[in-house]
């Protein structure tokens, strides 16, 4: 059996990869799609932990994020699409009207 | 779940995530993407978690990530045109992760990581029944609060998306004369 | 076990009951509003209205309990009545005021009200959360609402750019808070307030699980609170996002945040505090310090008021810090202070915004006392309120939190707060001065023809006025919400004159 | 043996009833009026105090009148209770003063005759008085530093009354800061002795509570009340160094310079010194300081008086001088003698200026002698009052001053200072010399008046000639109730005041004939030399002054002291006002401070503001390094 | 409990503000507002007529629960202290309105009176306040209006310096607001119970350090209040730019509370450090009054010029009330109405030039005696009375304070005679450029006299300057029980210093004039060796210590 410390490094390398995208990549999609890295990290991390518990309660968990990660899809995209028909970008660094 | 398929999928999920972060393509940052959650899936079924592993397959891989996919070729995306202008940003941004990360790396040590308790799974664990047991009875105002999200969502993407008024179409003037007025 | 025994899980009725019945109503609106023009949204509102008020006297019934509800999932205690009263009256505040905005703005009346609703009912569940996973579900509810309300007035592309930036960092952020929640989930293997206090037993209070869980979840939080660093779409959000709804992310998504915030570290990681309250020392610093200073140059009321927000949020933070019994209702006291003071503020902004974001800056606020004098009063009222001027609401809050503070020897960091009044002060004078002391500014129209607008200011006003003269009875309040949820532990009553 | 006597109450009531009418009424009710009330109420006053003084005299030796009032300040143990007291001391000072002051009243009817600020010019005047008789009248130091304080405002009033002139303004102002400085110090005085008894538990401010206890101040605290008080004398007193202003007081309407000069304000200091004897009793050195400043003092100013073309400022040096001869006296312990001193000066120093002012109001405001000459037919009973008044000041054996000047000099002698008593004799001289200079320059000689006030020169009116005539009386023989001990009634004056401030104890045994024919021949060498200068050989004195132009300079420029006060205090005061203080201090220092931290706070808001850039990817990387941060420190907890 | 009589007092004048604020008539609107200044007017008299002189403590007391969960009450009361304060308060609110109306306010007169009626509902309840909390409330609440009449009625540079008042203000009063709190838990570490109320709190026990910080803080909010050197600035740019009834109340009054604050608050609940501090506050009260009265001396401005004065008047009541001994502190309460008085009357009148001229700049001026002989007259009357003319009301004043000080530490006396000196020197001179000389410029040749409302207003002034001068008994024989009673304390911890002291110096007895003095045993033995050296003819032995009733000397002569 992997250890525990195994999958929680796997857990949290994915995370700071999702970190890492979020900061870095200009589109606005590929950051929201960085965050769903970040999401599966936290996933993984909450199966691995329910295994080692014994208890439900990490998939459970897991379903709920799942949903909220469905949910928040549907929005965010639909955020992005309304931007976009305004601004004609999805660029991060375009859209800066608000600032100071 | 034997050492050398976590292995394997370890370093599977890792390379599609950093293809996630490092393509240019967003269609192919998409794909890396659905890649790492096919193999965490499949992480999740080999710590017997069956249900959720596969949920992650069918919803999450496949129906979520439809859904990205319907919104870059809606939006038509380019391809991101290189680094421009977040050279500083890329640099520090990765020292600031690799320190974060670093500091994980030191709370996961496995002497540093003691669970309160550690038992062996139950019969059916992972399994759909379990998992709508707990659901329904420890879970259930989560469950039915999970119904009201999935509503709001729906309707803020309706909200957001809808056709546009002629109202609107009048202040989207006022707002961009005021905002070149501004610029 | 039979999964449907609703004995089991001690099903019950009381605190959900003021959940459905806002839940319902925001179902009720949008499908009332399906076939109705955006300009003739007024009616919905009231509906909202009106189910906010069900649901405010069905909350009534929570008061005085102690204990749980749904396996532990929902807590049944004065502390969630509190928070989910003063949730329900910003509510309220935010339909009032945006009776006539919506119909100006050509915003979609059924949604805008529903979403409204739904935020709410995210919020109160913050408030009653009895789980980590509740607290997670509510924020979330609470937040896509409020992502959406933000983007609302969507051919705005300020607006536009405020839903963006918000749920981008919104989601960012819910990363960091499930991590945390994962590791807690980890250390205590469970995610139960109860249970996770029953576990926080000697060995494990330093686990290093726990405690890199407890950061996570401190980011978490901090960031929907708006704390220093992770304060930075704040300003931008709220200048971008319609008034009304700045007010209610101003009040209410604070509210819920600071009940989930709370219940979670006051209450349930009280035992442990000593591994929290040093960093929400340097948070509350930093919090107060930068929200004040950058609130002193700022030219957009609503990005000042922001920032205020954020300042402001530095302070509970001070008594977050203290941690205690007294501070808790301190917390607790402030925050509805805070609210009224907070939201007729933000009324007035709307009041005085014209179609579009005319009126927004300070600088159109000037000679607003000779051209509207009750409303200038008013605002001067709060502005004085926020300063901390006694003996108006503002005042006795800030008071409560610093005496908490410093009956648990923070003496330094009150000195710090007390030091960001002063620079506080400046900025919110300079609108005072800006009022009634300069000249020009803009015509703001008749504000007579706005009944609710006009009745949402005049309560606010006179709540700042009344909470702050006679703040015995919201104290005790206060002190009540606080004590039951912190329930049997040996906490004393934080009245403390027995 | 004190008698209560509530009518010393009228001695005040009546110049304080002319203020407020004069004050309220003088105006509206017309010159008649003005003129009836203002020399009436001091006549009253005189009478009263005549009648009071009849009591005294009457009286056994050391008896008084004494009229309480109410009680003023209290706080703790101290208390001061407001009350009148007349013994030998004060009845010589109010009769003098009402007696005197009446005349000048008199006098100035005529002498402002012209003038439209008549109500205003009485008002003054009687305020005047007034302060000056709660100053004598006072039973505690306290009050009587009311009226001490109370002639400094006048003076201040009376000499800028001509306000539209800037130089007039500036010399009444200078009096009345320079008086302040010395009340300053007398302020001190008062409460070094206050605290000096309240160490002992003994809290008063009354003169004979203090005498009965003043076993109780010690050397060192009897000292510097005494200097302190005397700086205080200084100021009043004119003595140096706070003399300056009373040359400058000259631009005040003449009779206003009889008034502070002869009657009334400036032996003020005298009588202060005279009424804490005891005291100075207990202090010789404060004595010894006192009694060196006066005759420093009187030769001094006696010697800038020799050069001076004004004739009012002639007298006002010559004021000064005689001051410095009476400080000589009281600091030499013969009290009486400095009393008697102040007494007879007051007859023929107000005479002197009245008749100055005689010649003044002749010529329509000439002041200076070089344009005079010649006026004795004109002006002849100016003329005979004002060479009795010269002979008096001269000390010419007979006339009033020369008893109380021999006096002095005699105390001075006999109390060990010979050199004092040297200084004193040579000043007589001078004394001599200058004040037949003005004689002869005014009355004798060849006329120098300008042609076109020739021809309208005229005796005064007289109201004004009836007041020169009865003071020039006085003058002459006011002095003989301080004759010779063993000549006729003897020294009666010394003997009334004794039972106040004591017998004079000589230490020095002389010869007080010798003394005399010493001083009075200085005298009538000055005199002889003045006769040569100014009559004979008219040309002498300018060939003197082209011989000895830095000499002649230096004294013209009255040793160039206000220059020097100038420098070394006024100036310095504006820049460290103006320059340091104002702008230094406050607007940079800390002001500055205060901006300063206010600009420091918006900097930091603009500079923190920029960090906003808008960029949400920059927000996520400062999140981000909040996270490290935090995680840092849970990290350190961890692995500490 | 007497029927609420010292609410009545502070609520009356919110009344009329609240009254006010519905009126839209302007002649109106200033009457109803006089007339609702006048019945605190007459209340105060009463209380003044009606208060027990014998009494130290609190009178007309009142106490009800406020704030039960911090032991805060709502507690009024009045002693010697206040009680004239209070009455400084009414007059110069009545004549401030009385004068205002007159044409000085000519705009928004309706917000005008609603402040000024909230400022007197804030000053007397500060006044009043004998718990420290509501007393608190009440000292911010006097913040708000002052800085409104200042922002909107004031002339020049009237914004800058409102809000230099208000951030000066709170910078101290927020730090008092942490040592009020951290005193209160202080006392629940002593006594078991919250309180704020100052009785109790008089009798906290605290550490050396706790009671220093504290007492830091108080002074600090108290010393910008005052306002003492170096924290004085805000004071010439908040009176320069006020109108004048602003200037009038925040001179008259407003800095009264500093001083009464040190009086009230710092010196008794911590008078062991108090006692440490006083070579400190004397100093910086010397300098005050030197530097203020050098700075006065050349400022280019009238009203500049008078609030440098006050720095200077003010220096000298800092000085009386850290003499701490009964003479310096009654010198100094004096001092405290005589400055409301004198300096109120001074802004007035600047404010009557300044209005017929719209300039204030002295070089603006000149020979004005000549067109305005009433206008000179008064401005001559007040300006020696703020010199401190014997005879007037500062002197009484100036010199108890003087007393006190020099009790205290003489060489403090002797450098702050030098202020009366300045005084006089900066006064005359204005008086000199201003009135006197030449008619430089034709304008002032045809500026008209005061009229018959100025007069009014001016008369009780001057008035008071008179009785306060001429007869003060009355008024400071009321504060002295109370002022007794305050240094009780004080001269506890002054003998434990001094014992400590003397320790130090190895057992050396050092004089101290206070204790000497003021001891029973030493004031026995003085009246003793009094009484010996009288022979009882005389009127001054016949009764020579009566009248000083609260005093031991009296006891012990009976």
């Amino acid at each position: 059996m992997v250890s525990l410390s195994w999958l929680m490094a796997l857990s949290a390398a994915i995370f700071v990869i999702g970190v890492g995208g979020f900061l870095t990549r200009r589109n606005i999609l590929v950051m929201f799609m960085s965050i769903e890295l970040m999401l599966n990290a936290v996933n993984l991390a909450f199966v691995s932990l329910g295994s080692r518990l014994g208890t439900m309660d990490g998939q459970v968990i897991v379903f709920f994020v799942m949903t909220v990660a469905a949910a928040e899809a549907a929005v965010g995209l639909a955020i992005i699409i309304s931007i976009f028909r305004s601004r004609e970008t999805v660029h991060a660094d375009d859209l800066t009207l608000l600032k100071w | 779940m034997p050492a050398g398929l976590f292995w394997f999928l370890a370093a599977l999920s890792i390379l599609a995530a950093l293809g996630v972060v490092l393509q240019r393509n967003p269609v192919h940052c998409l794909l890396a993407l659905v890649l790492t959650l096919l193999a965490i899936a499949v992480l999740f079924i080999g710590q017997d978690a069956i249900v959720v592993g596969f949920l992650q397959a069918i919803v999450y891989a496949g129906a979520v990530m439809v859904l990205f996919l319907f919104v870059i070729w809606l939006l038509n995306l380019p391809v991101e045109s290189g680094p421009t202008g977040h050279l500083a940003l890329k640099l520090f941004g990765t020292l600031a992760v690799a320190a974060l990360l670093a500091e994980l790396a030191v709370f996961l040590v496995p002497s540093r990581l003691q669970l309160k308790f550690s038992s062996a799974h139950a019969a059916g664990y992972g399994s759909i029944d379990a998992l709508s047991q707990t659901l329904f009875s420890e879970y259930l105002i989560a469950f039915e609060v999970t119904s009201v999200l999935l509503l709001v969502a729906v309707i803020g993407a309706v909200a957001l998306a809808r056709r546009t008024t002629q109202a609107e179409l009048q202040e989207r003037k006022e707002a961009s004369a005021r905002v070149e007025k501004a610029a | 076990m039979n999964p449907f025994n609703l004995a089991a899980i001690n099903f019950a009725w009381l605190p959900i009951l003021p959940l459905i019945t806002v839940g319902i109503g925001a179902i009720v609106v949008l499908l009332a509003g399906v076939r109705l023009d955006d300009e003739e949204s007024e009616g919905l509102g009231w509906l909202s209205l009106a189910a906010l008020a069900v649901a405010f006297v069905l909350t009534l019934g929570i008061v005085g309990q102690t204990g749980v509800a749904f396996a532990g999932a929902l807590a049944v205690d004065s502390f969630s009545a509190f928070f989910e009263l003063v949730i329900l009256i910003a509510a309220a505040f935010t339909i009032l005021m945006s009776l006539d905005y919506a119909g100006e703005n050509h915003l979609a009346g059924a949604e805008y009200y529903s979403l409204v609703l739904f935020s709410a009912l995210g919020m109160m569940l913050m408030a009653s959360a009895g789980d980590l996973i509740v607290i997670f579900l509510g924020l979330e509810t609470m937040s896509i609402a409020v992502y959406v309300l933000a983007g609302l007035r969507r051919r705005d592309p300020r607006s536009n750019e405020a839903a963006i930036k918000y749920f981008l960092l919104g989601a960012f952020s819910t990363g960091f808070l499930l991590y945390g929640i994962a590791l807690i989930y980890g250390a205590t293997g469970t995610i139960k307030f109860e249970a996770i206090r029953a576990a926080l037993t000697q060995p494990m209070m330093s686990n290093p699980m726990l405690l890199l869980g407890l950061a996570m979840l401190l980011v978490g939080f901090a960031f929907k609170v708006a704390a220093v660093p992770f304060h930075m779409w704040t300003p931008d959000v709220y200048e971008g996002a319609p008034t009304p709804i700045t007010g209610f992310m101003a009040v209410g998504v604070k509210l819920g945040a600071f009940a989930g915030f709370v219940r979670i570290f006051l209450v349930n990681f009280g035992p442990v505090s000593m591994h929290w309250s040093q960093a929400l020392w340097v948070l509350a610093v930093l919090t107060m310090t930068a929200g004040n200073v950058i609130a002193v140059v700022q030219t957009n009321i609503k990005r000042m008021l922001a920032y205020s927000a954020i300042a402001h949020a530095g302070y509970i933070l001070v008594g977050m810090t203290a941690a205690g019994p007294e501070a808790g209702s301190a917390v607790l006291y402030y925050l509805l202070a805070y609210a009224f003071t907070n939201l007729g503020a933000f009324a007035i902004v709307v009041a005085l915004e014209r179609r579009g974001s005319v009126g927004d800056l300070i600088a159109d606020y000037r000679g607003l006392s000779s051209r509207s004098p009750a409303l200038a009063g008013a605002m001067a009222l709060f502005l004085l309120s926020l300063t901390g001027i006694p003996p108006l609401a503002g005042f006795m809050g800030k008071f409560y939190i610093f005496a908490a503070a410093l009956h648990q020897g923070y003496t330094g960091l009150v000195v710090i707060a007390v030091l960001n009044s002063v620079v506080a002060a400046y900025y919110y004078i300079s609108v005072i001065v800006a009022m009634y002391m300069e000249e020009g500014g803009i015509d703001t129209g008749r504000l007579a023809r706005k009944p609710a607008l006009v009745a949402a200011i005049g309560l606010a006003a006179i709540a700042t006025v009344l909470i702050g003269i006679y703040p015995a009875p919201y104290m005790s309040a206060a002190a009540n919400a606080f004590n039951s949820a912190s329930g049997e532990q040996a906490m004393r009553a934080a009245s403390l004159n027995p | 043996m004190n008698v209560e006597f509530a009518a010393l109450a009228l001695i005040l009531v009546f110049p304080a009833l002319g203020v407020i009418f004069n004050l309220f009424f003088g105006a509206r009710l017309g010159r008649g009026a003005v003129n009836l009330v203002g020399p009436g109420v001091m006549f009253l006053a005189f009478a009263v105090s005549t009648w009071a003084f009849v009591k005294i005299l009457a009286m056994p030796a050391g008896g008084a009148l004494y009229c309480p009032l109410w009680r003023w300040i209290e706080a703790g143990s101290f208390h001061v209770e407001l009350g009148l007291r007349v013994d030998a001391l004060s009845g010589v000072m109010v009769m003098v003063v009402t007696g005197v002051g009446s005349f000048i009243h008199l006098y100035s009817v005529g002498y402002m005759a012209h003038d439209e600020d008549y109500a205003r010019f009485f008002t003054y005047m009687n305020l005047f008085a007034l302060s000056m008789l709660i100053l004598v009248l006072a039973d505690n130091i306290l009050m009587m530093f009311v009226g001490w304080e109370g002639v400094g405002l006048c003076s201040y009033l009376l000499i800028a009354f001509w306000y539209t002139n800037p130089e007039f303004a500036y010399n009444g102002r200078k009096a009345f800061i320079v008086n302040r400085i010395g009340d300053a110090g007398f302020v001190l005085g008062i409460l070094t002795i206050l605290s000096a008894l309240a160490h002992h538990g003994v809290w008063t401010l009354n003169f004979v509570e203090i005498q009965s206890h003043a076993g109780l101040i010690g050397t060192t605290a009897a000292t510097a009340a005494g200097l302190l008080l005397f700086l205080g004398a200084t100021g009043k007193s004119a003595q140096i160094p706070l003399y300056v202003w009373l040359p400058d007081a000259m631009v005040g309407p003449t009779p206003v310079s009889a008034l502070i000069h002869a009657a009334t304000m400036v032996t003020a200091g005298v009588y202060m010194v005279a009424r804490l004897n005891f005291l100075y009793m207990l202090a010789p050195d404060a004595m010894a300081v006192v009694a060196t400043i006066g005759a420093l003092t009187a030769f001094f100013a006696g010697t800038i008086a020799i050069v001076q073309p004004d004739i009012k400022r002639v007298l006002a040096y010559s004021t000064v001088s005689q001051l410095g001869y009476m400080f000589l006296g009281v600091g030499s312990g013969a009290f009486a003698a400095g009393i008697f001193h102040v007494m007879t000066h007051a007859f023929f120093k107000g005479l002197l200026f009245l008749c100055a002012g005689s010649v003044i109001h002749a010529l329509e405001g000439e002041q200076d002698m070089n344009k005079m000459g010649a006026l004795r037919k004109r002006l002849p009973i100016t003329f005979w009052t004002m060479f009795i008044a010269t002979l008096a000041i001269t000390a010419v054996p007979g006339f009033s001053g020369y008893f109380s000047k021999d006096l002095i000099l005699e105390g001075a002698y006999e109390s060990g200072h010979f050199w004092l008593w040297l200084l004193g004799a040579i000043t007589a001289g001078v004394t001599g010399f200058y004040m037949f200079r003005l004689i002869f320059m005014t009355f004798f000689g060849e006329s120098r008046v300008e042609a076109d006030k020739l021809h309208h020169v005229h005796e005064s009116p007289p109201v004004m000639t009836i007041p020169l005539i009865v003071l020039a009386v006085f003058a002459a023989i006011g002095g003989w109730v301080g004759l010779p001990e063993g000549l006729l009634w003897g020294d009666a004056f010394a003997r009334f005041l004794s039972p106040v401030v004591g017998n004079f104890k000589p230490a020095v045994e002389a010869s007080p004939a010798m003394l005399s024919a010493i001083a009075t021949g200085l005298g009538g060498l000055g005199i002889l030399l003045a006769y040569v200068c100014y009559l004979r050989m008219p040309g002498l004195p300018v060939i003197a002054a082209w011989r000895a132009k830095a000499l002649y300079d230096l004294l013209l420029e009255k040793y160039r002291i206000d220059e020097l006060y100038n420098l070394i205090v006024t100036r310095p005061l504006f820049f460290i006002s103006d320059q340091v203080l104002n702008r230094g201090v406050d607007r940079m220092v800390i002001d500055g401070a205060a901006n300063g931290a206010g600009l420091v706070v918006e900097a930091g808001g603009e500079a923190a503001r920029r960090a906003e850039t808008g960029n949400v990817q920059h927000y996520a990387f400062v999140y981000l390094l909040g996270v490290i941060g935090i995680v840092a420190y849970y990290l350190y907890l961890v692995i500490r | 409990m007497s029927g609420g009589i010292l609410t009545a007092l502070i609520f009356f004048p919110l009344l009329g503000a609240a009254f006010v604020l519905m009126l839209s008539d302007e002649r109106a609107t200033w009457n109803s507002a006089f007339i609702f200044s006048l019945v605190p007017l007459a209340i105060s008299f009463y209380l003044f007529a009606a208060f027990d002189p014998h009494e130290a403590g609190y009178q007309f007391v009142e106490q009800y629960q406020w704030i039960p969960q911090f032991g805060i009450s709502y507690h009024l009361g009045i002693d010697g202290i206040s009680l004239l304060l209070v009455l400084l308060t009414t007059i110069l609110i009545s004549l401030s309105l009385l004068y205002s109306g007159g044409g000085d306010i000519d705009h928004r007169p309706r917000e005008f009176c609603f402040f000024l009626l909230v400022l007197e509902t804030g000053l007397l309840g500060a006044l009043l306040a004998v718990d420290l909390f509501l007393f608190y409330v009440f000292w911010e609440v006097m913040l708000i209006p002052m800085y409104f009449l200042i922002g909107i009625w004031g002339h020049g540079r009237k914004i800058y310096a409102a809000v230099k008042f208000v951030l000066f203000t709170m910078v101290g009063s927020l730090l008092m607001l942490v040592a009020i709190l951290y005193l209160v838990a202080a006392a629940k570490h002593a006594f078991g119970r919250l309180s704020f109320d100052l009785p109790l709190l008089y009798q906290v026990p605290l550490t050396q350090t706790e009671a220093r910080w504290m007492f830091a803080a108080f002074a600090l909010a108290f010393a910008i209040k005052v306002p003492m050197w170096p924290v004085h600035t805000w004071l010439p740019d908040a009176h320069t730019e006020a109108p004048t009834a602003g200037s009038v109340i925040l001179a008259g009054i407003m800095l009264k509370m500093g001083t009464y604050g040190f009086l009230r608050f710092a010196i008794p609940l911590f008078p062991a450090v108090a006692v440490e501090a006083v070579p400190l506050f004397l100093a910086l009260a010397v300098i005050g009054i030197i530097y203020g009265a050098l700075v006065a001396m050349t400022q280019p401005d009238l009203k500049r010029l008078v609030a440098y004065s006050s720095v200077s008047h003010l220096g000298f009541v800092m000085l009386g009330i850290f003499a701490l001994n009964p003479q310096g502190i009654d010198g100094a309460i004096y001092q405290m109405l005589n400055h409301g008085v004198s300096t109120g009357a001074l802004f007035l009148l600047v404010g009557m030039l300044y209005l017929r001229r719209h300039t204030r700049e002295i070089s603006e001026f000149g020979g004005l005696w000549k067109s305005v002989p009433i206008y000179a007259g008064l401005f001559m009357f007040v300006m020696l009375s703020s010199a401190g003319l014997p005879g007037l009301n500062g002197f009484v004043g100036e010199f108890l304070i003087m007393l006190g000080t020099y009790l205290r530490s003489w060489p403090a006396a002797a450098f702050a005679v030098s202020g009366i000196v300045l005084g006089a020197l900066y006064l005359l001179w204005t008086y000199e450029r201003v009135m006197f000389g030449p008619v430089t410029h034709a304008v002032n040749q045809t500026i008209r006299d005061l009229n018959l409302r100025e007069i009014a207003v001016m008369t009780p002034l001057i008035a008071l300057m008179l009785f306060m001068g001429l007869y003060p008994a009355p008024l400071i024989s009321r504060m002295q029980p109370s002022v007794e009673r305050m240094l009780a304390g004080v001269r506890i911890e002054q003998v434990r210093l001094e014992q400590k002291s003397h320790q130090q110096a190895g057992g050396i007895a050092r004089r101290d004039t206070e204790k000497q003095a003021d001891s029973p045993f030493s004031a026995r033995a003085a009246l003793r060796a009094a009484r010996e050296s009288f022979n009882g003819t005389d009127r001054w032995s016949a009764q020579p210590y009566s009248g000083d009733r609260p005093l031991i000397e009296t006891a012990s002569a009976k």
